[in-house]
């Protein structure tokens, strides 16, 4: 483990290799969409690719840019009408594992990208909304969030419920019929949540190498519970490390 | 059957104040030479939609042309946030913007409901989210046949839709490719449609995923070489992602913002 | 992932008595092989599903495979009626055979709310016509935002569908090109499906029309070479209109058909 | 007018004569589809063909044998899925003209092709069933049907209302909501019916040449109603009764 690496890198790499056992990845743009390349390009090479632009099995040589980005349509096994991938491909449940960032996330795993403020009619900060993320979040098998941990971001509740997590603990999912487990796991650049069995509350599990508790607790906007048995992360190894700066090399 | 008109013409005879517009692409295809016609063109008034108002939106929304925007994610891809659309909707500058608001299921099958001729849609979706609250166009029904409680939203009829495809051939027979988007439902659901075209054709070669509009389907085609930059046309030229990230520093600033304005209407500061 | 079998292990793997199962096909790229080997293995109590059940489900019904048709048009295309489909419903001969009948409208929105994991899906149907009378599958719905009465009509899942398309790749991607129909619905909304291929390639070169169904939404993949015959695969055979023809006097008479069934399945008379 | 004719030949031409005005056609196979090629052959070279085998646009060399006949595909200008034609293409009544056969027709021009006799779980005879016509006829701007006139077919009343005509008469259509106008045109080997305008009953407007009004009365199974200003169909032309022949000779 000779190789320095970042903080963004350390939580790309997580995010990565919690695409293991996920068979298709319905992937949100930005951190989650290079998680998804790095893990195809290391670990998962069979990891099937959709993106809400109707690109099913994308397998794009760079970091696409947006989710509409010509290099997904032409390394896909189909390219499909966005109506039918929303509606014959997500909402069935066909999807293993939704791959999602968040503006704020609460405590519950619920997701805000729509306004921050009290007031929906008169935001604070009006975000861009919510895209395919309420039923990418209520239909995949789970749902995996990758964000940079700090207390703006990490709210005892969300200021708008875009899309569901655990509402407001365990059994709300069951009670509204969302058939998917949602949210199971949380990537951040300090460590790795995950929701406790018994209250779906967010609880660190994994603290990444070098990294304070301390330092989670405080950019934690709720009283952040601990996993009794904390462990700690493997750092990135030099392959990850390299494919990763490959990938975002070829993108740059 | 289609006309083959100019993109001046086209506008000018199909788009009117007080419109509900919506000028549709998903990244790829964005019918941003249209967009700024109708700004050219001071259309006012028009309630736009999009499932993805980008750069093309901002430009609209800051020139004061929407007075309501119905959408379910604004931003500038790859970038960050629509500078324009915030300062309307958080300062209602230069006028307020009204938004209607759902997720892309919800607005690709409201376009859906449009083509086909339905009043409403049928999807499992929003369900615990905080959307529903903030419109009365997202309803619960209740299967007849299982009891289960679904999610109902209207349908999308725009005035016109505005969309850009590779080619059309002289009849107006329209030929797109690569990431086709819910461009085919936006079209057909609307009253009227223009479509802008990379060049007009005497033969339209069928093409691996190529989705075709049959000429009596559009109202108007205009051929407009480039018509989607800085977006992207597979086949014709690259996105130019430099744009995309110098629209930001104009968007931000009220006055950098006009100036562009100015530039694009033929206005002396 | 689809698994690559022979057609016999995939009928017999995933085809049970008593299954719903859908042959889809749209005149073209008709799975008669998979039909046939379905007889030949006397799967029995099946409740058939197909818009246009043709001479193969007059083959399955003659053979006494199935106990149910859900159907919108049953007929041999371009010939007449279908003779053991007749006798069984009006003679129950060689069993009754209960119907669920639709219009074609109808039976494509089941199979779309089937492939959306919807319930039910919603259409402007049967309005006026005795066939909702004969069918508890068929119901008024009210629009919750104009309210319209429209029509509903519940979701088809099969246990298993079936058709056949030209291509499949070693990983189980399969790819038709044509009249595609509602094969894709059709699969999608399947619990279990077989795809019969005239050929399995190394790689599916992008087709002009060609639709893709990725290898993990299909459960297997079977080479069959002349799977459609007597039907079609554009690109591959033409349609044998002689043995559609030839077909009427086979299904007219029941002594006819036992001998073809008896030559069908290696039974001596 | 020296080229002898037969009775079906004079039918497919006044059918086909009848698309005069019309832009687009949905077209159901067997006699429509005959007289809607001839169509495009002789007058109206633009006439846009749609068949719900999802071909728009169809321009077929011969005449096609099936729905689904691949000459259909080969020159159509797009091929969509069966869902399509009916949702996007037929429901919203983009299709100026429906174009029908029957089994069995009433004096209010409503369609039966499910059973004959009174009882549908012990039918005389099973016919094919509805296939795309309930919904042809219900949103076509308006619809024309084609058939050989016997008192068999034309009845009082159908056993069966597979596809809905005008009912029970005027105003029937209208109080369902039905968008399109109904049947406007019946075309027979004997002559043309159209409905009367006070009452939608079909109402015998015009006869072929050399056909006595007496034939027409008994091949009609309700007491037929004729028009005070009967008029003859005119003859086939030579280049009508060429293109036809031609027509069948090629789809031999």
């Amino acid at each position: 483990m000779s190789t320095e690496y970042t903080a963004d890198e350390m939580m790309s790499v997580a995010a990565a290799r919690a695409l293991a056992g996920g068979k298709s990845c319905f992937v949100g743009i930005g951190l989650p969409s290079k998680a998804a390349n790095l893990a195809r390009r290391t670990h998962a090479p069979d990891l099937n690719l959709i993106y809400e632009s109707g690109c099913l099995g994308a397998k794009p040589a760079r970091l696409p840019l947006s989710i509409g980005d010509g290099e997904l349509a032409d390394t896909a096994d189909a390219v499909v009408s966005v109506p039918e991938v929303f509606n014959y491909w997500l909402q069935p449940g066909r999807i293993d594992v939704g791959f999602l960032g968040a503006a704020q996330l609460d405590k519950f795993g619920n997701i805000n990208t729509t306004v921050i403020g009290s007031d929906y009619h008169d935001p604070k900060v009006r975000l861009p909304g919510a895209g395919g993320a309420p039923e990418i979040a209520a239909s995949c098998g789970e749902v995996f969030i990758v964000l940079r941990q700090n207390p703006r971001a990490f709210v005892e509740k969300v200021d708008f419920v875009t899309s569901f997590g655990h509402g407001t603990g365990k059994g709300d999912r069951e009670r509204l019929g969302l058939p998917g487990r949602g949210p199971t796991l949380v990537v951040t650049d300090l460590g790795l949540l995950r929701p406790d069995p018994d209250t779906a509350e967010l609880t660190l599990t994994e603290l990444h190498p070098g990294v304070e508790l301390d330092r989670v607790v405080a950019a934690t906007g709720w009283k952040l519970k601990v996993a009794e048995d904390l462990k700690t992360t493997p750092a990135p190894t030099d392959e990850e490390l390299q494919v990763l700066r490959d990938l975002e090399k070829a993108s740059a | 059957m289609a006309e083959l008109l100019s993109l001046e013409e086209a506008v000018a005879r199909l788009v009117h104040d007080g419109d509900t517009v919506a000028l549709e692409g998903f990244t790829h295809l964005i019918p941003v030479a249209a967009g700024q016609e109708i700004i050219r063109q001071r259309k006012r008034d028009l309630t736009l939609v999009r499932m993805t108002p980008d750069i093309v939106y901002d430009q609209l929304i800051g020139a004061g042309c929407a007075r309501k925007l119905i959408f379910s994610w604004g931003g500038n891809p790859g970038v960050g946030s629509l500078h324009r659309f915030r300062d309307a909707v958080q300062h209602d500058w230069p006028v307020p913007l009204e938004i209607e608001e759902h997720s892309h299921a919800g607005m690709a099958n409201r376009y859906v409901a449009g083509a086909s001729g339905l009043p409403f849609a049928v999807l499992r979706g929003y369900t615990g989210t905080d959307l529903p609250a903030q419109t009365d166009t997202i309803k619960p029904i209740t299967c007849p046949f299982t009891g289960e409680q679904l999610t109902a939203v209207p349908a999308l009829n725009p005035d016109v839709t505005i969309v850009h495809a590779q080619r059309a051939d002289r009849a107006g027979n329209v030929q797109m490719w690569g990431i086709t988007g819910v461009q085919k439902e936006a079209v057909l659901a609307a009253k009227r449609s223009i479509v802008t075209v990379e060049e007009v054709v005497d033969e339209l070669e069928p093409r691996p995923g190529a989705v075709v509009l049959p000429s009596w389907a559009v109202t108007a085609v205009a051929e407009v070489p480039g018509g989607a930059k800085p977006s992207y046309a597979a086949g014709y030229y690259e996105r130019d992602n430099a744009a995309y990230q110098a629209w930001d520093a104009v968007g931000r600033d009220r006055e950098e913002f006009t100036k562009w304005l100015n530039e694009l209407t033929g206005v002396k500061a």
